[in-house]
């Protein structure tokens, strides 16, 4: 796995470019791009400081976000709503000003001329749209993106190209696109036509199915795990998630490690499900 | 420029800012974001003899005016870390480094301390006596004064010429006694204070958020909690006394030395704000008259 | 409507909600703000055998999260207590009465314990024996295991058909000792916990907020520090606990009720939110399986 | 003294009407006045509960502040700015909700057909100027008010009725009026006319001057005093000042005993100066 430089690594003061809801629980915070911010890599994410009232820490810890997209003025992260904190973030206007640090950890591998199938699970849709569309290291045509949600209200289309040519979309309660969940999509497109690799980011249950198919099928999987997190430099050793590699420890950080982790060595079951 | 320079002990540190145990791991780690060079020095995260694997996940949890952690001292080991990681730092001359140091028994304390005579490139030695995220009482000898002292007088006797300081906890009945115990056994500083033991549950689950239940309180919330036991620790010793808990502004450090603190160590507050060490630095170099303020009469 | 009422040694409360001590003075004072009749109960201020005239002004300083106290105990004294206050109450039997006492000496103890022993129109009593506020440890018993079950049983003996509490400090090393100790010495529960040590420096002054130094810290940032000293008692005593610290929403009191407390005590945030006791007991009525709900293996 | 009843004080919830600056270190604060709101008199507070973000408790403890004005539909508080509280109250916008209770406290004495001289020193003028000009129940001719600040910027005079018939004013650089103190105003005043008392609210400094003018003078002094508050129902004893009263504790509350006191009770040099 490529491995990861912190030296990326800098604090950026920004400025929201603009906060636009994407579908009833996700929105986009777009953020100037600050002179600096070196060009991050698919699967890499920021650190960003969630702001509150001069003197308050109602916020105490920053809050990872992939990257979405970007370009040379702005950096686009893509957030659903959970908890106070990302309901803060929705609350930001344009124009204020934003602390964050990153890009931070280790990207997808970049398999040039290989098959790759993307699985993208809600929010997860965000580092493989980057990877397939839109970072300026990315694979051509060998790259096919599969994109599910619970419900058609939950997706969000806009800018991202759709099939022939694009994303693939399923929906649990099929309310739009194939019907069941984007793992079950993957085995009937795996069926049409075969793939070296699966990369997949969503909730823990989705990639441990994708783990599951691709130990089947006996392909590499990357999956983009999610933990929370201190430092975000592999530090504090906060985010760490177990796995089968020999050493001192069996625990690697999601920060630093991953977030994307060749997914035969995660110990699934025992995964931390935020 | 002023000069705040501190002395502690046999060693003199540029300046009384220091990042806390844990906080940025073996240091290295912050160097994008924080000059380390700048600080007065970095405490690192605690090493033991034998390598740690820590506890399960998750290991943090937000609250709203700090967070609870279990790290469980994940941590190299010994050999590793003076392998691989003091190296790293002896490159770097101009970086003060504490070296945060547990153990189990008095014999791995000599071991240990004999291991660390033996190399250079560090400023001293910090013993954490009071880890609340590890089981049994194995590690948790800060609540003994008597064992206290032994420990204290084993390390100190080894490295005369390195700064040893006495990392204690606030989860005791007198840290004075401790403080007092500490002074006696030759400790050159006072550090206090190590996490509050707290709790939290997941109404979700209907258990606590660690696995291992209770875990280690940080943040601004313990600041008025870390004043006192510094106010206590300065009332009961001669020595130095390292100010440690819920520091988030400059205003936060300027109450250390009002309530007896030579120095400081910023944790938490890294995570949220990683430029605060630094500015914290440039203020005192600007009011150095802040760095020598008591509220007691000295 | 469900019945939540909870029995506490001889004692059946309406509900588990009530009032901290030294919150609303002796109950009749909030009666304008808070039904008082609704509550489980309310803890007086703590009474004395002499008045106390309490600590100089300033008393109470505000915190981000919290506030610290220094009010030194201020309180009319037993004789004015049950002359005056008491009668007050009695006019009301639907307000549950627990009277908070504290005193300096065993026989003390014996003297209280035979005045309210004479009289009527109270629910029990809750020894204070851990107030940070008062000079010299002579009402700081609360740190010596063997003093709290000799006072424990000193009181229970007299009182037999009433509810005995003893009310134990989060200063120490040990709470589940000291709760174990007042187990044996007859106590029907555990109230914890009293008000953290802190103290603030005004920087304007560079002296302490307070005359006396440090004082008591209480609000939001002591609920991790309370919810784990329950935790710890529930699993040292079979006896019920009664939660106290931080609560400030109906989520804190199910984290104390998962924590092992029979029931919750309510404290600064009366002073933000008076409706806030009223409104915790019409959810629990409404969801009674929070009351009885643990994360401990029962 | 007449003895409050405190049953005189309820929670409520209302709306803010207006949020205007008078000066520039003071603001208006109006808000609606609740059902069941008790007639205030003069000398009496209400207990705001300083709003902050939902799940927060930035502001853990209420602020007390004086009644200004109040009529059938409206009840105006007058804030000077001095700390995080005061600025968040200022923040407030029209229409937002705050919740407060009160009245509350000891008011000032009502010597009907007495000469009473009104001494208000910055924001200490609300009580009075409520005592003088707008209370329901007030004296007539026999009140003169004198109003000092240090400098022109500070006073704020819209509704305040001036000379001859209402206010008098003073500021210590001349800016305005008298130069000199409100006390040196007071003497001259004493010296045109005599006064059966003293009512004084403002600086601690301010009113110990203004009682060693009354005892010099021989006629009683009332003085308003602060302090900081837990519960404003004479509960808690957080909010006690020392006097000369004979008892099990030399304290009274100024919440509950006060905020209004005989000025010859008290040990002035042990007032607390918040
Ligand atoms: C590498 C990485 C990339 C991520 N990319 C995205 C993204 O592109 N879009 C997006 O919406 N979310 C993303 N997440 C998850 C996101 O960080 C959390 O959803 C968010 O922190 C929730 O914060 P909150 O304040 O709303 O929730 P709260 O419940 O208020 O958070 C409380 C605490 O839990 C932590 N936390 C809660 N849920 C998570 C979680 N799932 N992962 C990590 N920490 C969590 C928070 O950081 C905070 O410390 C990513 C997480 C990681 C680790
Ligand atoms: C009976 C009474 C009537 C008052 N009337 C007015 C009025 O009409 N207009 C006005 O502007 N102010 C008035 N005050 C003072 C006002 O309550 C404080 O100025 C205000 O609370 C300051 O809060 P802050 O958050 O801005 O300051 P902060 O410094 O943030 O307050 C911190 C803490 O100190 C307390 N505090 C600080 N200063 C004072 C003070 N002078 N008095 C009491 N508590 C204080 C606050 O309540 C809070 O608990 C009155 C005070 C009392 C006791
Ligand atoms: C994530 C984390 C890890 C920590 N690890 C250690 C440690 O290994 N050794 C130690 O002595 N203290 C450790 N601490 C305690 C800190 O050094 C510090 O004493 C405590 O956090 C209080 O300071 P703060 O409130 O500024 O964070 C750790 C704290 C945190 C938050
Ligand atoms: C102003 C004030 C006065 C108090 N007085 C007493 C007292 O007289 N006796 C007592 O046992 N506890 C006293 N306490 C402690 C509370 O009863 C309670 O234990 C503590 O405040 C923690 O709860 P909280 O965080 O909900 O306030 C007092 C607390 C405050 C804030
Ligand atoms: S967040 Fe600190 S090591 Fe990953
Ligand atoms: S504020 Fe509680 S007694 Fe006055």
């Amino acid at each position: 796995m490529a491995v990861f430089t912190p030296a990326s690594a800098h604090e950026h003061r920004t400025t929201v470019l603009a906060n636009r809801r994407l579908s009833r629980r996700y929105f986009l915070l777009r953020l100037a791009r600050p002179d600096g911010f070196v060009e991050p890599a698919a699967g890499q994410f920021v650190h960003v400081a969630v702001p509150s009232i001069p003197g308050d820490n109602r916020f105490f810890l920053r809050r990872p976000f992939s990257i979405h997209d970007c370009s040379a003025d702005f950096i686009d992260l893509v957030i659903v709503e959970v908890g106070a904190g990302s309901q803060a973030l929705r609350r930001i206007a344009q124009g204020e000003s934003v602390d964050f640090y990153g890009p931070l950890g280790q990207p997808y591998p970049l398999l040039a001329g290989k098959r790759v199938l993307g699985l993208g699970g809600g929010v997860g849709l965000a580092p493989l749209y980057y990877y397939g569309f839109r970072a300026p290291a990315r694979l051509g045509d060998g790259y096919r993106l599969l994109y599910g949600a619970r419900t058609k209200e939950d997706l969000f289309l806009d800018h991202i190209p759709l099939e022939p040519a694009g994303v693939t979309l399923a929906t649990d309660d099929g309310s739009h696109g194939f019907r069941g969940n984007v793992v079950q999509l993957a085995e009937r497109e795996l069926a049409r036509e075969p793939a070296d690799a699966i990369f997949s980011c969503g909730p823990t249950v989705m990639m441990r199915a994708a783990q599951a198919l691709a130990a089947r099928v006996g392909i590499p999987h990357y999956a983009s795990l999610e933990n929370r997190m201190g430092c975000a430099l592999g530090a504090c050793r906060a985010c760490v998630v177990p796995t089968t590699l020999e050493g001192d420890s069996p625990y690697r950080t999601v920060c630093h490690d991953g977030p994307v982790f060749d997914g035969s060595v995660l110990r699934w079951e025992e995964l931390p499900v935020p | 420029m002023t000069d705040i320079s501190v002395q502690i002990g046999p060693v003199r540190f540029k300046n009384p800012v220091f990042i806390a145990s844990g906080i940025c791991g073996y240091a290295e780690e912050y160097s994008p974001l924080v000059n380390l060079s700048r600080l007065g020095g970095v405490v690192t995260k605690t090493i033991t003899m034998r390598p740690r694997a820590g506890n399960l996940p998750p290991r943090i949890h937000e609250l709203p005016h700090g967070m609870l952690n279990s790290i469980g001292l994940e941590n190299v080991g010994l050999d590793r870390y003076v392998a691989d990681k003091l190296p790293q730092l002896n490159q770097r001359p101009d970086v003060g480094v504490m070296v945060s140091v547990a153990a189990e028994t008095e014999d791995e304390f000599i071991r240990l301390a004999e291991a660390f005579a033996a190399r250079d490139g560090y400023a001293g030695l910090e013993l954490n006596l009071s880890c609340p995220n590890v089981r049994g009482e194995a590690l948790d000898q800060g609540r003994n004064p008597q064992l206290v002292e032994r420990i204290a007088r084993i390390v100190k006797d080894r490295i005369p010429d390195k700064s040893l300081w006495i990392k204690v906890t606030p989860n005791i009945t007198s840290v004075a006694d401790v403080a007092r115990a500490a002074e006696q056994g030759g400790a050159d500083a006072i550090a206090a204070i190590n996490t509050v033991i707290g709790i939290d549950f997941d109404l979700a689950t209907g258990r606590p958020v660690f696995a291992r239940g209770s875990a280690g309180y940080s943040g601004p919330a313990i600041l008025p909690i870390a004043l006192q036991k510094v106010w206590e620790c300065a009332k009961a010793v001669k020595i130095p006394i390292v100010g440690i808990g819920g520091i988030a502004s400059i205003e936060d450090v300027r109450k250390f030395f009002l309530a007896g603190a030579t120095a400081v160590q910023v944790g938490t507050v890294l995570y949220n704000d990683p430029g605060l060490p630094e500015r914290i630095i440039t203020a005192l170099e600007q009011n150095p008259q802040w760095v020598t303020a008591r509220a007691l009469p000295a």
